[in-house]
């Protein structure tokens, strides 16, 4: 499955938000996520399924001013 | 002590943690500047996953963090911004910005205050950078703001307060809204004068930062808000048009009274 | 560390010690605002001694004394003064004020280079009270002197810098004197923006002594000065005409980058 | 002997500055004097005489700026 | 020549008319200032007309009127206002005011907005009277306005430009749209100085009518508007830090090379 | 009228003739300003005979000319050069510059007293080029001076007024003295800002001749001082801290007033 | 009739705005109208009837900044 | 003999300041002299003696600020 992970075309066989997250190897307590421009609780990974053509984003802490 | 949405400080100075030469510097800038409150952002993350270590050295640090949504050009964009960055760290307090136009970074008033409102209505408490309006602040307190962050000058700029007079008349108007000149100071001195002109805070990042020496300036800039404060509560004179003796004339020596 | 004729001060701050509400009030304030040289003066004695009284409470404080001439119209009146009080301070400081004109106490500085040459052949170490007149500072260093105090503004007004782009340049022809700001400032941040332009200490009495709180106004002044000397040292950021992004814009979130 | 001191006419038996100083009740020690516009050392008071229609000038510490 | 919606105009100068010590004066400083645009406005009408008197007065002078909206504060008012005035006098010109607080009668620039793109929509053409804010101005623009009207300083306060930062940033955002700086100048240098900014036209009242001589300060404002223009035109000198020689140096007698 | 040493002028405007593009545009540019009097200079003369072709175009404009000692540093070039100016010239004025310092070419204010004395004693009516010291003023008013001519910032900068206070302090304390702001300028607003500081005349060169287009700027700074001094006498509004509306409040439509 | 007239309560026998503005001596081109808070045109003025208590704003030309 | 004119050595016959204007060419109603720093008036330039070594300025009008 072909999808956009922070503007990144990304293939995929993670079904859902947080096996994707998984997939990454990102700590899924650090990172937030939002799923075609809206924000996706970390709670609610697991049951947000992915569909081809889904734009994630998956950010984490940075330096601000 | 300044007062945030119930959250008590010490240190009337909130210091941004973007461009300093290494996280060493940042650390020791943030510990110079005796800052409580400083501000992050939330960015993509990468395969490295810088985020958790940047995350990890600012948590060593001790302070409380004001996570902002720096970059956003709409509502929807800093209301999403906001709510990541509420889940990552784990906190209701949001730096509000609403960037209108790229080159002076300038906020666009008539986003920040509908996003103020939305995020007020999610629970978030809002910090919202802001021009120096009265009206755009009265606005924004209408939208539940408890805080309200002017600019000195635009992001970045380093030029100071381009505008102390609309600052004054901010100040006047809203005399039990904690006030902090958020952006475009460059100098201690400028910092001072904020605090001078009775403001509650500073927020600055890019003066320290950029400074040949990003931890001393933090501390200068730390020494100047206090000094500022002070110097306020203690009621400066006020500045006069002509010169008076600052030594007694009475009992002048007789050649000095000729 | 500053250095002046061969002293060295680790504070950069000169208090003056006339018109405090109480002799408490100023010793206090002296504490406070961690100078470690104060003027004096000398005055018609009285029946009832004060001097003594006076003279007791500044030793105590520990500092350093630095005698002015303060109300001296004449080179003969701000010579004779000089000689009494480096008798009675017991010092070969002297702070050289030649006053020309009664309302804006201006200097006048053809008696004060006079003035100077003659105190300097007899062994006075002076620190005369100028304006921000390049010409002047030139012969002043020719008629001996070893350190400069042009003005901010006219004495007791409060006005802070009236002319920052004189103090500048006094500040770039002569890089090795010692320069002190002495007079008309009235808050702490114009004490910071001088020590901002690389001078190396202030001068004030009035904003002080005459602030609601003497004490906790020395005491900001004090922070100010440390906080602009500390600035000026970390090399601040030069102001800018369009304003930069503090926040770095790579890695974005896509609906950032639309 | 009339003088003049500290700019008020005074009647005076002192025939020296060391002796004015005395009979005013200055602490020798705090004062500085002067003779009609020139200083008079400490040292010099005993040997400075006094004579009608001088103006001396005793000058103690007092607050300055 | 300046054009406001295809309306071109020698003067540059736009010129209000309340206040005046009487009729005859207004008539007078109208001729005075050169003004081809003046500002009116609609009040209650009492019994003796004198709507009527002032109105005839007005065309007497030949002058373009600009009915404004004053004293309006929300949308509703200000396009009921504008509405009546169009009737009245005759012209689809509009000075859209829309007061957001009574003391500093800044404007509202969430209700401006809005009634300025209701007028446009009712064929208005619309000045808005501003702030400097650049993101405002768009959404100006965008609402259908072909003119700005930034103020200088809050009305009748005389202060000139308050923040010459800003005017500069918005005309070189928007170097093809008339600006005109409306409201808070005192002298005719501040005009100048404004119109040296590149901006187009001037637009005042207090500041002539409350002079002491208001037909004098009204050519005089005339006149340094003019020459601000002029100067804009004939491209200025840029402002040195240090000093240069304005007398050529070669050929200078032998003494003078020494 | 202004008047200097009994010739009365109607032009305000002293206008240097320094360091245009060429001699065609130095005519026009001072026929453009209105100036009556045109500062001129002596120099080596070489095998063109270059001189006596300036000086028949300077003639042919009908100006009063005003010799300088430009580069003058000594009290010696300086009066030599003012001889050999009267007899060239056939004029007894003279401008009178002692320059003590060559990268600000600022006044050297004790030269310039002694020659100012010298030269009055030889008959000469000197205007004198100085700083804006008071004391300064007042020595050479006791040598005989009748004009001061203070500077606004150094020679060619083009910075406008760098110490407006002192120079209304010096307004103020000669009120019967003409006094000309001499060098610094570089807008016609700084030039109507010092008119309307109360001064007599404005003396300029480097602002004009350095312009894009020297004529119409010559033209621009005549009208601003033309402005600034009509402002002036019309009695200006004092800046005010709080807006004022300036528009009647009596009379306001009912939905103005809820 | 009770009504208001520019903030004042007014008796009137008029049943339209054009004979309002007429009984009120104005001078019916110079003013304009507003009902209730709405612009009332002056052609529509002989056709727009009053009501009791009706808010009425007669406006004229006025010195303005 | 050789003297100085404007700053450049210079041979010359010209026995007197008016002599030596003459010989350079230059108007002599237009400029002004000066000899070894001193100003030397036109009237006086025919009886002023030039010697060797001597500096001589001659200045004309020229622009100035």
């Amino acid at each position: 499955m072909q999808i956009i992970v922070n503007g990144t075309a990304h293939s995929t066989g993670a079904g859902t938000l947080a096996a994707l997250v998984e997939e990454l190897g990102h700590d899924a307590a650090v990172v937030a996520t939002a799923l075609n421009g809206d924000f996706a609780p970390r709670g609610a990974r697991a049951a947000t399924p992915l569909a081809e053509g889904d734009r994630v984003e998956i950010l984490a802490p940075m330096q601000g001013g | 002590m300044a007062r945030f949405y119930n959250i008590e400080v010490a240190s009337r100075f909130m210091l941004g943690t973007a461009g300093y030469p290494s996280p060493a510097i940042l650390s020791d800038a943030i510990a110079a500047s005796g800052a409580e409150i400083v501000t992050v952002s939330l960015r993509r993350e990468g395969a490295g996953g810088q985020g958790a270590a940047f995350w990890e050295l600012i948590r060593a640090t001790g302070a409380r963090v004001l996570p902002n949504t720096a970059g956003c050009k709409s509502v929807k964009e800093a209301v999403t911004t906001a709510q990541m960055a509420r889940e990552v760290f784990d906190t209701p307090w949001i730096k509000l910005e609403v960037i209108g136009e790229d080159d002076t970074l300038q906020p666009d008033v008539f986003a920040l205050v509908e996003a103020a409102a939305e995020l007020t209505r999610q629970g978030f408490q809002v910090f919202p950078y802001s021009t120096d309006d009265l009206i755009v602040a009265e606005r924004l307190l209408s939208a539940g703001c408890e805080v309200l962050m002017p600019w000195g000058a635009p992001i970045g700029s380093g030029r100071g307060l381009n505008n102390p007079y609309q600052l004054r008349s901010l100040r006047a108007h809203f005399p039990g809204v904690p006030l902090v000149v958020d952006a475009g100071l460059g100098l201690p001195s400028h910092a001072a004068a904020a605090m001078e002109l009775g403001y509650d805070a500073i927020l600055l990042n890019t003066a320290v930062a950029k400074a040949g020496d990003p931890v001393a300036m933090a501390r200068a800039f730390g020494e100047a808000i206090i000094a500022g404060r002070r110097g306020f509560e203690a009621r400066p004179i006020e500045a006069r048009d002509m010169a008076a003796p600052s030594t007694p004339v009475a009992g002048t020596p007789f050649w000095q009274s000729g």
